[in-house]
């Protein structure tokens, strides 16, 4: 599966672009720095004289003022000083600039952090028109996104390497991150502070798309799950609203209503399941659901030991739910 | 002979043996006699003299480095490919929480402090470090709190929150059972340990120097033990009270780190931090001290600008301060402030900088006399300037948006770390290990080792930079095959074990030269300092005769014509050393010393039960107190005998003894 | 007399003093450092105090403020102990022993009257330390000024005890005085304190 | 002699240790009848109703009364599943409280398994087939702990939200509840 872009130097969005091009200055003053000292380093070894036994020491300059090297040396910190000034100016200038995204009709959107997944509530409009969905954020090209950022349990922290820098979900804190992107794709998300056993399968996914793909998407998202077409989904529809699944899951417009786990309303309109960790097919849905944590060990989902048609069933349904 | 106010007599005889050369081999033997510690096992508890607990204090901490170091293996292994399950994921937080903890606080500052322990009284021309007694203790108790830690990790008890610790992921709701405890535990432990060795540095270089090493002409290795020290009495503390508080969240349910009652998490952040930075400075000093005290000796000349390397410690010290806020980058911390710290991370490069000139501009009008130790001084200015630049880029707010808590910052840490530290002391072992055992160490050998180390070292961390740039976070136990990340971790493995073979090499290379090496004798570098005037290893008394210092390198330097050229009038047959002035070390007065006694072992104890019991029961604070009170009491109460060689010895100022007849 | 005299290459130091005081001996510059070390904490715990404080609209939380009474005679009798601890330090300097028997038993005596006040203090804090995050670091502040308290009362006891049972040298006087030199420390950052723990939940 | 006696005192506490410390992912624990055998004792379920009988406990032994990590997720499951709706954080309102000494239908392990499979009459719903069964064992030892039945150095501390009264870890023991047995003097329980 490919899991989208994640490089921070692979730019896509204007937050991304103004810290990509800070590095490029950030990489060219220190590569120059660096073999400024090499260089220098080198030629003394060069040039100063070897001896093997200790020789009786030079005290020649003891006392004695060394004006040629103290020029040097002074010269050097004085290069130093300029140079730093100039990361400064530079450093400062992104700030600037990252702050001054342009916010005009932006999507709102609100992100909770869990142990170890995220909940994605699309804000914005009246409360008819809000809805919630998990580890899968859509978002239209070219028009800016506005993150509020919370934490249910500990503290993570929200990255998306090619279109954004960092900022940390704390609880009992609330903070903003705004990006754009700019071109259409797929760009991976991860938790990037260590919140527990699965840290490193905290990941997310954003879907940058056409205006109008996005408008699609998004009504799509508002309706309720739709009714399961055949009698094995049908089955799946009953077995979920009635064993544990529905203790922690909702899928609006039946009985499950849990709030503990991930909204599964539009499942099959994602790429992942586990936030990240697998591929959304029907084998594999089948496999984490038996036993998620045969792939994410700690995670909060028990095992579901069920008979193979129990499970089929659950997964026929779970497979309608476009 | 002076009475004691209760009528105590002065001791019949003891006292009347002076120091001084004019004694020769006779007071050289009294000497030793009086200042070595019991033999045998028992003797072994009571040790107090500084050599003795600094070479078990030095030896220890490195076997911490090689445990920590291990668990890096272990990490390097299960990252080596990808989705692999060589460790799970509760493991994995275990060791690489473990692994943090060790390096930052059982080994990188401890590590300083112990050869600061043996080294620094010797480079001063004294006998002894201030207060032997609590040296011993502040050992003994770094000794079981590490133990402490790793007992623990045996019976799967280890924290697994990271060495930072954050709450709430630490805290009492999601830190289930021990773990934590322990951790803040360890804490407790440590800075105990840490605090005291500070304040005896700072006493021992102040009151203990030799006549005539004004300040002025303190080594500047001994300069940066002194900032270090003081930056330890101003770090450590807030770790120390954070810990604290952390256990009572998870212990007796106060509420400084709970949202829910008006706590706040950030502020473990801010303690945390406002330790966590200046303990970079803490590890990175001692290493440009070192790198000051083997530059002049292997250029053969003194080293250039000591005034200005003295003030860039001291900024650097200063400046350390003020850097806190940016680990805290990603955090909701006011814009603003942000750019402030932006400023002050970038300022600290300039001493830095300053330094670096400077040993450049010795070694260009220096002759040089090419020995391993040299070799790692000059790894110096490849790594760590790596990972001071990567460190600028840390520094700026928006960049640091984006490699922030990556390997990136991996990386970065350990370029400092290593190359700022653990290669300068790895040179600092082996200048200095003829001094500690008398032997010389392999110069091919060390050569191998060193080259490993070198090549080894850039391979394991140098693709992490690009791993951390291509989104790979830091402390995942593993990653999917579809990041494409599993070539470069696995060079990182290779590299790590190589680095670890390079390292083996040397402890190889200090175990064999131990019976083999060439013998040493009192100077083998040609060094200028006071630790190579006296013999190697040196006698239980450190000098004979106290020496007098005219100059910077005073075995360079010599004497003037006409001038003493050591002390005398110490006595030879009890523990007795002489206090100089602050600012101009002026003979100034007497002490009498302690005799050995394993008191500071048996308070250790005493406060290892008091602590590892206020991890089950709040109640251990009470009785563990009292527990504690015995020893210590027991400790400070004077013998009969004591006291009377007190009074043989005693002398009052002028001004008392008109009103004292 | 009683200073260092060159003797052809040596410098005799045999008649330097064994007594000497303040910033001359090396306790002093010990217990200036434990001093440094206690006081930066002290400081610490004020500035998480005010950090909480800072993100709350209400200040003392839930909680009411603690009642003056206990508090405020407890700084009374700690400014007042300057006195006896001042005396026994210039008696300790002037190696007088009666001097040095009279201050350092009233100074104990002084050091239980404010342990005991001090329970009280905590009796009217109005606050748990596991009612909210004021509590805790109220309960922390007074806790940890409470710990210097005592460890420096049982100093004193140990080091009366001392002076009348023996057996004693010089070197003793300089521990007098180094002892009141920690008490005037224990006693100025109560001032600190106090203010904190007592008017901090009072002034806006 | 003494020094066996020690090395045992040692072995024990570090077993002791281990478990406490033990994260168990994956839920190797059976302590029930292999199949339904009881009638529900409530008409009130969670979710859809399921028909059919329930489990019942094999055994009289609370799973998980030494592991502090279980006990946690006890703690969370208690929340999720919203038992603090009726029963406050063991306080009581709409349900009996779990801190004090009344139990109306046993305090023991096999009880509270039980009470929680089958429901109760007068509102207790019954959760089994809608909680896995190792879940109703972790919440059995943490309702355990909140009368004080579980060592103080597993049970859970306070938690991160408003202040619900004393932490699990200080609760002292209710005289009526019945210590039951706990795994770890099972030398052969089901865990290891």
């Amino acid at each position: 599966m490919n899991p989208g872009v994640h490089d921070m130097l692979a730019a896509w969005g204007p937050q991304a672009g103004h810290v990509a091009w800070l590095w490029n200055i950030f990489l060219a003053i220190c590569t120059v720095v660096f073999l400024a000292v090499l260089a220098a380093l080198v030629l003394a070894l060069r040039r100063a004289p070897r001896i093997d036994a200790p020789a009786p020491p030079d005290l020649s300059t003891v006392n004695v003022p060394e004006p040629r090297l103290r020029r040097s040396v002074t010269m050097a910190v004085a290069i130093t000083i300029v140079g730093l000034l100039v990361l400064l100016a530079a450093s400062v200038f992104t700030d600037r600039a990252l702050a001054r995204l342009p916010l005009r009709d932006a999507v709102n959107i609100r992100v909770t952090g869990h142990q170890w997944w995220w909940t994605v509530t699309y804000v914005d409009g009246p409360v008819s028109e809000t809805f919630e969905t998990a580890n899968e954020i859509h978002v239209p090209v070219g028009r800016p996104v506005v993150v509020q950022l919370h934490a249910s349990d500990v503290i993570h922290s929200l990255w998306i390497p090619s279109l954004t820098g960092k900022r940390d979900l704390i609880p009992g804190r609330s903070a903003t991150l705004a990006f754009r992107a700019d071109q259409p794709g797929i760009y991976r998300g991860q938790c990037a502070e260590f919140c527990g056993f699965q840290h490193a399968f905290m990941a997310f996914e954003v879907h940058a798309e056409t205006a109008e793909n996005f408008a699609r998407w998004r009504q799509l998202q508002l309706a309720p799950a739709a009714e399961p077409a055949g009698a094995q989904a049908q089955r799946g529809k009953q077995l979920f609203q009635s064993i544990q699944c529905a203790m922690c899951h909702a899928i609006q417009g039946t009985l499950a209503q849990g709030k503990a786990g991930p909204d599964l309303t539009h499942l099959a309109s994602r790429r992942t399941i586990g936030a990240g960790t697998l591929p959304n097919d029907a084998a594999h849905l089948a496999s984490w659901i038996a036993d998620p944590q045969r792939h994410k060990p700690g995670v909060n989902m028990p095992a579901n030991p069920m008979s193979g048609a129990d499970l089929a069933a659950i997964v026929s349904y779970l497979g309608s739910l476009k | 002979m002076r009475q004691g106010p209760l009528g105590e007599q002065p001791h019949p005889h003891k006292g009347r043996t002076k120091d001084g050369l004019a004694g020769g081999e006779l007071v050289a033997r009294v000497l030793d006699a009086t200042w070595a510690d019991p033999p045998g096992l028992w003797g072994w508890f009571c040790a107090i003299n500084h050599k003795a607990i600094g070479r078990r204090f030095l030896v220890t901490c490195l076997v911490f480095f090689a445990l920590g170091g291990l668990l890096a293996a272990t990490m390097r292994m299960q990252l080596s490919r990808p989705g692999n399950t060589l460790v799970g994921p509760d493991l994995y937080n275990q060791i690489f929480t473990m692994h943090g903890s060790t390096m930052m606080f059982l080994f990188a500052v401890p590590v300083m402090q112990a050869l600061a322990i043996y080294l620094v009284p010797l480079m001063l021309g004294a006998r002894a470090t201030a207060f032997p007694r609590m040296t011993a203790y502040s050992y003994w108790i770094f000794l079981f709190g590490g133990l402490m830690l790793y007992a623990a990790f045996l019976v799967n008890s280890a924290p697994d929150a990271g060495w930072f610790s954050y709450v709430p992921l630490a805290g009492p709701a999601y830190g289930a059972g021990k773990r934590n405890d322990i951790w803040a535990q360890m804490i407790t432990f440590t800075e105990v340990s840490a605090l005291l060795d500070a304040v005896i540095i700072i006493c021992t270089v102040f009151k203990m120097r030799a006549p005539g090493m004004t300040l002025n002409r303190i080594p500047l290795y001994v300069w940066a033990m002194l900032v270090v020290a003081f930056m330890i009495m101003f770090a450590m503390p807030a770790v120390a009270l954070a810990s604290a508080m952390l256990i009572m969240d998870r212990l007796v349910a106060t509420h400084f780190f709970n949202p829910g009652e008006g706590g706040d998490v950030l502020l473990w952040q801010h303690l945390f931090w406002f330790f966590g930075h200046p303990e970079v400075y803490l590890i990175f000093i001692p290493g440009l001290g070192f790198m000051s005290a083997m530059i002049p000796t292997f250029a053969r000349r003194p080293m250039f600008g000591y005034t200005a390397m003295v003030l860039s410690i001291i900024a650097t010290g200063f400046l350390s301060f003020g850097l806190w806020v940016h680990h805290m980058f990603a955090t909701n911390v006011p814009e603003l402030g942000k750019t402030f710290f932006t400023a002050a991370s970038m300022l600290i490069a300039i001493p830095t900088a300053v330094q670096i000139y400077c040993w450049i501009a010795t070694l260009w009008t220096g002759r040089l006399n090419f020995k391993v130790p040299l070799y790692y001084v000059l790894s110096f200015f490849v790594i760590l300037v790596i990972g001071g630049l990567t460190g600028l880029m840390l520094a700026s707010v928006s960049l640091d948006s984006q490699v922030h808590d990556s390997y990136f910052v991996v990386a970065h840490l350990h370029y400092v770390l290593l190359g700022g530290a653990v290669f300068p002391l790895f040179g600092a072992l082996y200048y200095w290990y003829p001094k500690f055992v008398g032997r010389l160490m392999s110069e091919r050998l060390g050569r191998w080792s060193f080259w490993l180390m070198f090549v080894g070292f850039n391979v394991a961390f140098f693709p992490m930079h690009l791993l951390g740039m291509n989104g790979m976070p830091r402390r995942v136990y593993t990653y999917p095959a579809e990041m494409g990340w599993g070539t470069m971790n696995l060079v990182a493995t290779i590299g790590a074990v190589t680095l670890a073979l390079g390292i083996f090499l040397t402890l190889v290379n200090a175990l064999r030269s131990a019976r083999h090496g060439v013998l040493a004798g009192p100077d083998p570098w040609g060094a200028g300092t006071l630790e190579w005037a006296t013999a190697s290893p040196p006698r239980p008394s450190n000098f004979l005769a106290t020496p007098i210092v005219y100059g910077r390198d005073p075995l360079w330097q010599g004497i003037p014509e006409g001038q003493p050229d050591h002390v005398s009038g110490l006595a030879a047959d009890v523990r007795e050393v002489l206090c100089t002035t602050v600012a101009d070390a002026q003979a100034d007065s007497r002490m009498m010393y302690p005799a050995s006694t394993p008191m500071p072992f048996l308070a250790a104890l005493a406060t290892t039960i008091f602590f590892v019991g206020s991890i089950f029961t709040p109640w251990a604070v009470v009785w563990g107190a009292v527990l504690v009170a015995v020893p210590l009491v027991w400790w400070f109460w004077p013998t009969q005998g004591e006291a009377q060689e007190e009074l043989a010895l005693e002398k009052l100022d002028a001004s008392l003894a008109a009103e004292k007849p | 007399m009683n200073e260092a005299v060159v003797r052809g290459r040596a410098l005799d130091v045999a008649e330097l003093p064994t007594v000497v005081f303040s910033h001359r001996s090396l306790m002093w510059w010990g217990t200036l450092g434990l001093m440094a070390i206690e006081g930066f904490v002290f400081a610490l715990v004020i500035a998480s105090y005010f950090y909480l404080r800072s993100h709350q609209e209400t200040w003392p939380l839930t909680a009411l403020p603690p009642d003056l009474l206990w508090g405020t005679i407890n700084t009374g009798v700690m400014l007042a102990s300057f006195l006896p601890a001042h005396l026994a330090k210039r008696a300790g300097e002037r190696m007088d022993l009666p001097g040095v028997r009279l201050w350092l038993v009233a100074s104990v005596l002084f050091g239980i009257a404010f342990t005991v006040i001090r329970g009280f203090e905590f009796a009217t804090l109005n606050v748990r330390w596991d009612s909210n995050a004021y509590g805790s670091v109220v309960w922390l502040l007074l806790g940890l000024h409470t710990t210097h308290i005592v460890t420096d009362l049982l100093d004193t006891i140990v080091l009366t005890v001392l002076f009348f049972t023996g057996p004693l040298d010089g070197k003793r006087y300089v521990d007098v005085s180094e002892n009141s030199f920690y008490w005037y420390f224990v006693v100025g950052t109560w001032l600190p304190i106090y203010f904190v723990i007592y008017w901090g939940a009072r002034v806006v | 002699m003494s020094a066996r006696l020690a090395c045992v005192l040692l072995a024990a506490s570090a077993l002791a240790a281990c478990e406490r410390e033990e994260r168990h992912f994956s839920a190797e624990v059976q302590n029930a009848t292999g199949g339904a055998t009881a009638v529900r004792r409530s008409s009130n379920q969670p979710g859809m109703a399921l028909g059919g009988l329930v489990k019942l406990a094999d055994r009289n032994i609370s799973m998980y009364d030494d592991n502090a990590y279980a006990i946690g997720e006890g703690k969370r499951l208690f929340r999720w599943y919203n038992c603090s709706g009726c029963h406050a954080n063991g306080g009581g309102g709409i349900g009996p409280a779990l801190m004090d000494s009344q139990w109306t239908y046993g305090s023991d392990p096999h009880s509270l398994f039980d009470t929680i499979m089958q429901g109760r009459p007068n509102g207790m719903p019954s959760f089994g087939g809608h909680i896995p069964e190792d879940q109703v064992w972790k919440i059995v030892a943490y309702v355990r702990s909140m009368g004080g039945a579980v060592r103080s150095d597993v049970a859970p501390s306070r938690a991160d939200s408003l202040y619900p009264g004393k932490p699990e870890n200080f609760r002292s023991p209710q005289p009526a509840i019945q210590q039951g047995v706990s795994q770890s003097e099972q030398p052969l329980s089901p865990l290891r």
